[in-house]
């Protein structure tokens, strides 16, 4: 495989850098911060964008920064599932980032260039975790991107929101502390730490140390992406604004967490030595009982948002599951799922800001007929629940649908039951909602007209539905997220 | 035993000796107490170098018209490090008295006890 | 000048020697100059520290024989890597902090300047000599004139101070003299007081119990020095009450520098075999700091001022350089070493910064920071890289070290102290977050200590206070990302033979 | 806060072993580099003297004859005298304290060193001298405060 050197990685990176270092100096003038953040994040995306036809034609991105320890260097390179994730994440940023200046606005918010600072410095964060080239890189970026998203979390300086925020450290960083260790120690086993797809750690040790330390990686990493039962940081962290919680549902935090997940499983250890350790099967049951105890955990929050999280909890896990099955199909379900998710996940997140702004509701049984009055949002948010739940035309469907033929590709017909019964949950827990809004009528007291909120905040949301049932159509739309994604499971497979 | 124990009495004299200086800086509660203590401990250990510069016989490391061999002369160096040590422990004393006549100004006694009690 | 290098080694010590008597002399007429003096000599010495540096780098160790005696009957003093990295860490640090010492001396001790800077030039000599000799009782000279000078330092502070300084006076003669005991059991089994001598002389004698003490004597007398654990009782007192200007001083320095002495005694003046496998010299050594790291942790947690929390972290890190050093391979070492710096920088910065906040609010309650970053952001914005140093965040050069660290501890397999320096980040993360939540958030609204708000309005620190601490800011920054240029450039050379 | 002693028989006795004290204890300076003796223990026997003078004259009179601000410019000037002579060797072009380069017009470079100890002896004692001075008389009158290091 052809290695090109550019700076168009780390240009990627400092783009917000640099918005945010701007956002800092010109905080006293609104207008002028949130240009900087808008512009910051549609540079970003074009930079990511403009490297794509040269990685779907085979070749890989690299820029050496410096070297960190010897013989690790700050090294990014954007192979076709690091352009995925940093498309995503940059995608998404310039939705949120519109919907961001309409929420903070709306709600007249406090400390808002604090807000847009960390907002910016954890996007770039992010990309760095899509870009990093190397286990130390990686976790250099996913430090910066916990730290930075601390203050989003304790936005509010309630003493909740702090305590969230607390939890919100507490869980991460101790599993930031496991993550090092385990670095570290596959630093000592495999002598170098650069992601090979495929893994680089096969024959490197005992069976034993090898599946400890798997082990520790995904519980570790695993935090973030908050699997069952180590998620309760994320619905606590629902307490944040609701551009917040999209940014750690939808384009960064929590993906990041899966991202690397997938990262360890498949350019780490890779597929051949996991399936030796035996270690695959053990994986996919831990992520279905999240997927389905996450479902039903969903079922009982009456806060939409926490309702939200909880989704966002089972539905992660069926990022990991594509990975853990090891099969070609899963793969490239389990890559989709993670960029579709996404979409769908920040359009219900947008709904529920907007419900928030405009009425101050949040909390499911108080939002009887509130489809009525906002019949667009509601709209998107049906869309959203469609596609959460896998029915077409929804992005969601694709991607269960990938999930189901390699979970039949790996003959474990028990995860194609799991996926159905979570599909059936989904319905279950977010129909109502809809069936709700806009058929159940609302309390005398309240008025009945039509009230949108501002276009910065329905805006995105609309064109995030729109995407969501776009890429069910076709998702090689705009930016071929299909064919990056086959082509990174090619990568793993080692079948460029 | 006892002869190994005699013949290295200069040994045990500098070891009783630093003990018991230890003894008052760590025991004691009135702080000039400790300070004596402090003193007593540096003595040792100048006595201490003194010992082992010592030669039976030898004479003082001083040139002589009617010189002896350089065998006779005892050694000098272990001196002339403890005059370097005595300048440090004249002046680490000094520093203390600066020290307690600051805390006897501001507590009015120099019981540890006392000034403790006074602090909290 | 050709001749000028080798004797940048007698003038790094010398202009600061010179300096501090210069300074009652002019100080007697022009009150002012005290400072600038002591600014100069410290920036001179800076100069000469780098120019060594370089010079060993390029030529290899140089000797300097004080009056033209050759040792081992002269005095020797010798630049290697080890001390010539030290020298830099030293005066760089050194000249920042006196930059930034101006105003809160001129605050906190407007009678006392010209005494304060003419003994605070003192206490940078006898730091700078311990570093650049080659003599063990040299060392111990400077050793005392380095301890004299901070018990007085210490000693003019606020209230508790005078008694802190005593307590530190009685244990740091206990230390010393200890030291001084180990300097005379090896000159009675060599006769020999230069560095590089006994290094020569002593292996044939490794079978003796005189040598054996010796080295425990050093060590006792090193720990207590640098407040390793169970000895660290005179610690944290001292860097509370000190003036701000002294303790922001004394803590980056003067710890590391004992830590040098440690270094130099276990590795030079011992051979590394010797310290490591004649007796298991380095695992207790290990374990000590392995509990230091914790204690010190637990202890910081439970306290609610500012400097003294400080002060505690400074026991537990400590302990990593020790553990370093007790690890003896060759990346903890590197770690050991990389944390002297990285540990100084922080260090300074963080105190500098609990200077400036005492400064401008008076304040050192950490629960009562409430809001303080409108008033001071770049301070604070300091303060939380100093802090996410210290917890050891990627890409901050805290940590680097505690990576460094943690290979050497998987290296020699002992999984104790691999979980001692996660869990000691995690201690960390605890109490220096709740000072940035404190500074951050209006979180004293609601606590029962948090009645003193501070107004809101925007008050820096004047300008030679903020720019040392930006630039020790900017410098843990800059650390974490070019450390390797440091390992490979200059500390892969300070190891030990046989590493 | 140490007075004036109302006793002829001690004022005299302190009158007359004054100055000797003082005359023996440049000798033991002066002496210092070839026998027994040297800059410190000359200092300390000078600084001895005057603090004979001040028990027995009490701290006023003596502060009158040499003040606190003298003696730290005694001890400053001292020491610099020391290592003024080291760094004058090191202008000369050799290294600190190497005595043997002064240019002083003596026959043998082992007079010339005898010569370079000598003067730094002179430093060292006058240096030590005021600052055992100040040290009792920081101590003797801490009412009205002061300390030293």
């Amino acid at each position: 495989m052809d290695v090109f050197s550019s700076v168009r990685p780390l240009l990627a990176i400092l783009v917000s850098l640099m918005a945010a270092a701007l956002i800092l100096v010109t905080g006293k003038r609104p207008n002028l911060r949130e240009a900087w953040t808008i512009l910051a994040a549609v540079a970003k995306f074009l930079i990511v964008l403009s490297m794509a036809p040269s990685v779907l034609s085979g070749r890989l991105l690299e820029c050496t920064i410096l070297t960190l320890s010897p013989g690790i260097s700050l090294k990014l390179r954007v192979d076709a599932f690091g352009l995925y994730f940093g498309l995503l994440a940059s995608g998404l940023w310039i939705a949120t980032s519109f919907y961001s200046i309409g929420y903070m606005r709306g709600l007249k918010e406090h400390s808002q260039t604090r807000y847009f600072f960390c907002f910016a410095l954890a996007l770039s964060s992010t990309i760095g975790v899509a870009f990093a080239a190397n286990l130390l890189t990686l976790f250099l970026f996913y430090e910066i991107l916990t730290i930075s998203t601390y203050p989003l979390v304790a936005h509010k300086e309630t003493p909740e929101a702090l305590a969230a925020g607390r939890k919100y450290l507490v869980y991460l960083l101790t599993a930031a502390v496991f993550i090092l260790f385990c670095i570290a120690y596959t630093h000592q086993l495999g002598g170098g730490l650069d992601f090979v797809g495929g893994g680089f750690l096969a024959g490197k040790g005992s069976p034993e140390v090898l599946r400890l330390l798997f082990v520790i990686f995904i519980l570790a990493f695993g935090t973030k992406a908050a699997f069952l039962p180590i998620h309760e940081w994320l619905p606590t962290a629902m307490i944040a604004p609701t551009p917040v919680s999209a940014l750690l549902h939808a384009v960064a935090v929590v993906k990041a967490g899966v991202f690397s997940c997938l990262r360890v499983i498949h350019y780490v250890f890779g597929p051949t030595l996991l399936s030796d350790l035996n270690l695959w099967l053990m994986l996919c049951y831990f992520v279905s009982f999240t997927i389905v105890v996450g479902s039903l955990f969903a079922m009982v929050q009456d806060n939409l948002k926490r309702r939200l999280a909880f989704s966002t909890i089972s539905q992660l896990s069926y990022v990991v599951l594509g990975a853990a099955l090891l099969t070609p199909m899963a793969l490239i379900g389990s890559i989709l799922h993670m960029a579709f998710h996404g979409f769908m996940k920040i359009t219900l997140f947008f709904c529920a800001g907007a419900i928030f702004v405009k009425t101050g509701k949040e909390n499911i049984s108080e939002m009887n007929g509130i489809g009525r009055r906002m019949p667009l949002t509601m709209g998107a948010f049906a869309v959203g629940a469609i596609g959460m739940a896998g029915i077409p035309p929804v992005c969601g469907f694709l991607s269960k649908w990938y999930l189901c033929l390699g979970s039949l590709q790996a003959r474990e017909m028990v995860f194609v039951l799991i996926l159905l019964i979570s599909s059936l949950l989904n319905v279950a827990y977010f129909f109502p909602i809809v069936y709700n809004a806009f058929f159940r009528k609302a309390r005398e007291e309240e008025p009945l007209q039509r009230e949108e909120a501002s276009w910065w905040m329905v805006a995105p949301i609309l064109i995030c539905a729109l995407m969501s049932v776009l890429f069910g159509l076709n998702p090689d739309a705009f930016i071929r997220f299909h064919q990056i994604a086959s082509l990174a499971a090619a990568n793993i497979r080692g079948l460029f | 035993m006892v002869d190994y124990l005699i013949s290295k009495y200069n040994y045990w004299v500098y070891i009783f000796l630093m003990m018991l200086g230890f003894y008052a800086m760590m025991g004691k509660r009135n702080l000039v107490k400790k300070l004596i203590g402090m003193n007593i401990f540096q003595t040792a250990i100048i006595l201490y170098y003194i010992s082992i510069g010592v030669k039976k016989g030898g004479t003082l490391p001083i040139f002589m018209e009617t010189a002896p061999r350089a065998a006779d002369y005892i050694n000098p160096l272990p001196h002339v490090l403890m005059l370097t040590a005595i300048v440090v422990a004249v002046s680490t004393t000094g520093v203390a008295l600066a020290v307690l006549l600051m805390i006897y100004r501001r507590y009015k006694t120099l019981e540890e006890n006392e000034i403790l009690k006074s602090i909290r | 000048m050709n001749t000028m290098q080798p004797q940048a080694v007698i003038l790094i010590v010398l202009i600061p020697l010179m300096s501090s008597y210069a300074i009652p002399l002019l100080g007697w007429r022009w009150k002012g100059s005290a400072y600038f003096i002591a600014l100069i000599a410290i920036g001179a010495s800076s100069v000469c520290s780098l120019l060594l540096l370089w010079t060993v780098l390029k030529q290899g160790t140089i000797h300097y024989h004080l009056g033209g005696w050759l040792p081992p009957w002269g005095i020797e003093y010798v630049i290697d890597p080890l001390n010539g990295f030290m020298g830099v860490v030293v005066c760089g640090i050194s000249f920042l902090v006196t930059l930034s010492s101006k105003e809160s001396v001129e605050k906190e001790l407007p009678e006392k300047k010209v005494r304060f800077y003419a003994i605070y030039l003192l206490l940078f000599t006898g730091l700078m000599g311990i570093v650049v000799t080659g003599d063990v009782f040299n060392l111990y000279v400077f050793l005392e004139i380095a301890s004299l000078t901070a018990y007085a330092l210490i000693a003019i502070g606020e209230d508790g101070a005078p008694l802190a300084s005593f307590n530190y006076i009685i244990m740091g003669t206990i230390g010393a003299c200890f030291y001084l005991l180990g300097v005379g059991y090896l000159y009675i089994v060599t006769g020999s007081l230069n560095i590089a001598d006994l290094a020569k002389l002593l292996p044939p004698l490794y079978h003796s119990k005189v040598v054996l003490i010796a080295l425990a004597f050093f060590l006792i007398g090193t720990a207590i020095k640098m407040g390793l654990f169970p000895l660290h009782v005179w610690l944290p007192d001292a860097y509370t009450y000190a003036p701000s200007a002294v303790s922001s001083f004394i803590a980056p320095l003067m710890t590391k520098v004992m830590a040098y002495i440690l270094i130099r005694v276990m590795f030079t003046v011992f051979q590394p075999s010797y310290s490591i496998e004649v007796i298991p010299l380095t695992v207790i050594l290990s374990w000590v700091a392995a509990v230091a790291i914790i204690v010190g942790s637990i202890m910081a947690l439970a306290q609610r001022d500012l400097k003294r929390m400080l002060a505690y972290s400074s026991v537990s890190q400590i302990g990593y350089i020790v553990l370093g050093v007790g690890l003896a391979n060759k990346m903890g070492l590197l770690g050991a070493y990389l944390h002297i710096l990285n540990h100084a920088f922080m260090k300074g910065c963080l105190f500098l910064v609990a200077g400036a906040l005492m400064y401008r609010t008076g304040m050192r309650n950490i629960f009562q920071l409430g809001m303080i970053h409108r008033k001071m952001p770049f301070t604070m914005g300091a303060l939380v890289i100093g802090a996410l140093s210290m917890i050891g965040i990627p890409p901050t050069a805290g940590f680097f070290s505690k990576w460094y660290l943690i290979l050497g501890s998987i290296e020699a397999q002992n999984w104790v102290f691999v979980a001692v320096i996660l869990a000691s980040s995690l201690l960390n993360a605890l109490y220096f977050f709740r000072v940035i939540e404190n500074a951050y958030f209006e979180v004293s609204r609601g606590h029962p200590e948090g009645e003193a708000l501070i107004e809101p309005n925007r008050e820096e620190v004047p300008l030679s206070m903020l720019i040392p601490i930006l630039v020790l800011a900017a410098g843990i920054l800059l650390l974490g990302l070019f450390n390797e240029r440091i390992i490979s450039g200059i500390l892969i050379f300070a190891l030990p033979p046989g590493f | 806060m140490i007075i004036e002693y109302e006793n002829v028989i001690i004022k005299t006795i302190c009158r007359l072993l004054i100055p000797f004290i003082q005359l023996f204890a440049i000798y033991v300076i002066m002496h210092g580099h070839y026998s027994p003796g040297g800059g410190f223990q000359g200092g300390v026997i000078l600084g001895a003297s005057f603090i004979l003078l001040v028990i027995a004259y009490g701290l006023e009179e003596s502060r009158r004859r040499i003040s606190l601000k003298a003696l730290t410019i005694y001890a400053c000037v001292g020491l610099f005298i020391y290592s003024g002579i080291g760094a004058l060797c090191l202008l000369m072009g050799a290294n600190y304290l190497d005595y043997g380069i002064l240019p002083l017009p003596l026959s043998s470079i082992a007079t010339i060193r005898a010569m370079g100890i000598l003067g730094i002896e002179i430093g060292v004692g006058i240096g030590v001298m005021a600052i055992m001075i100040c040290i009792f008389v920081g101590i003797a009158s801490y009412e009205t405060g002061g300390e030293n290091g």
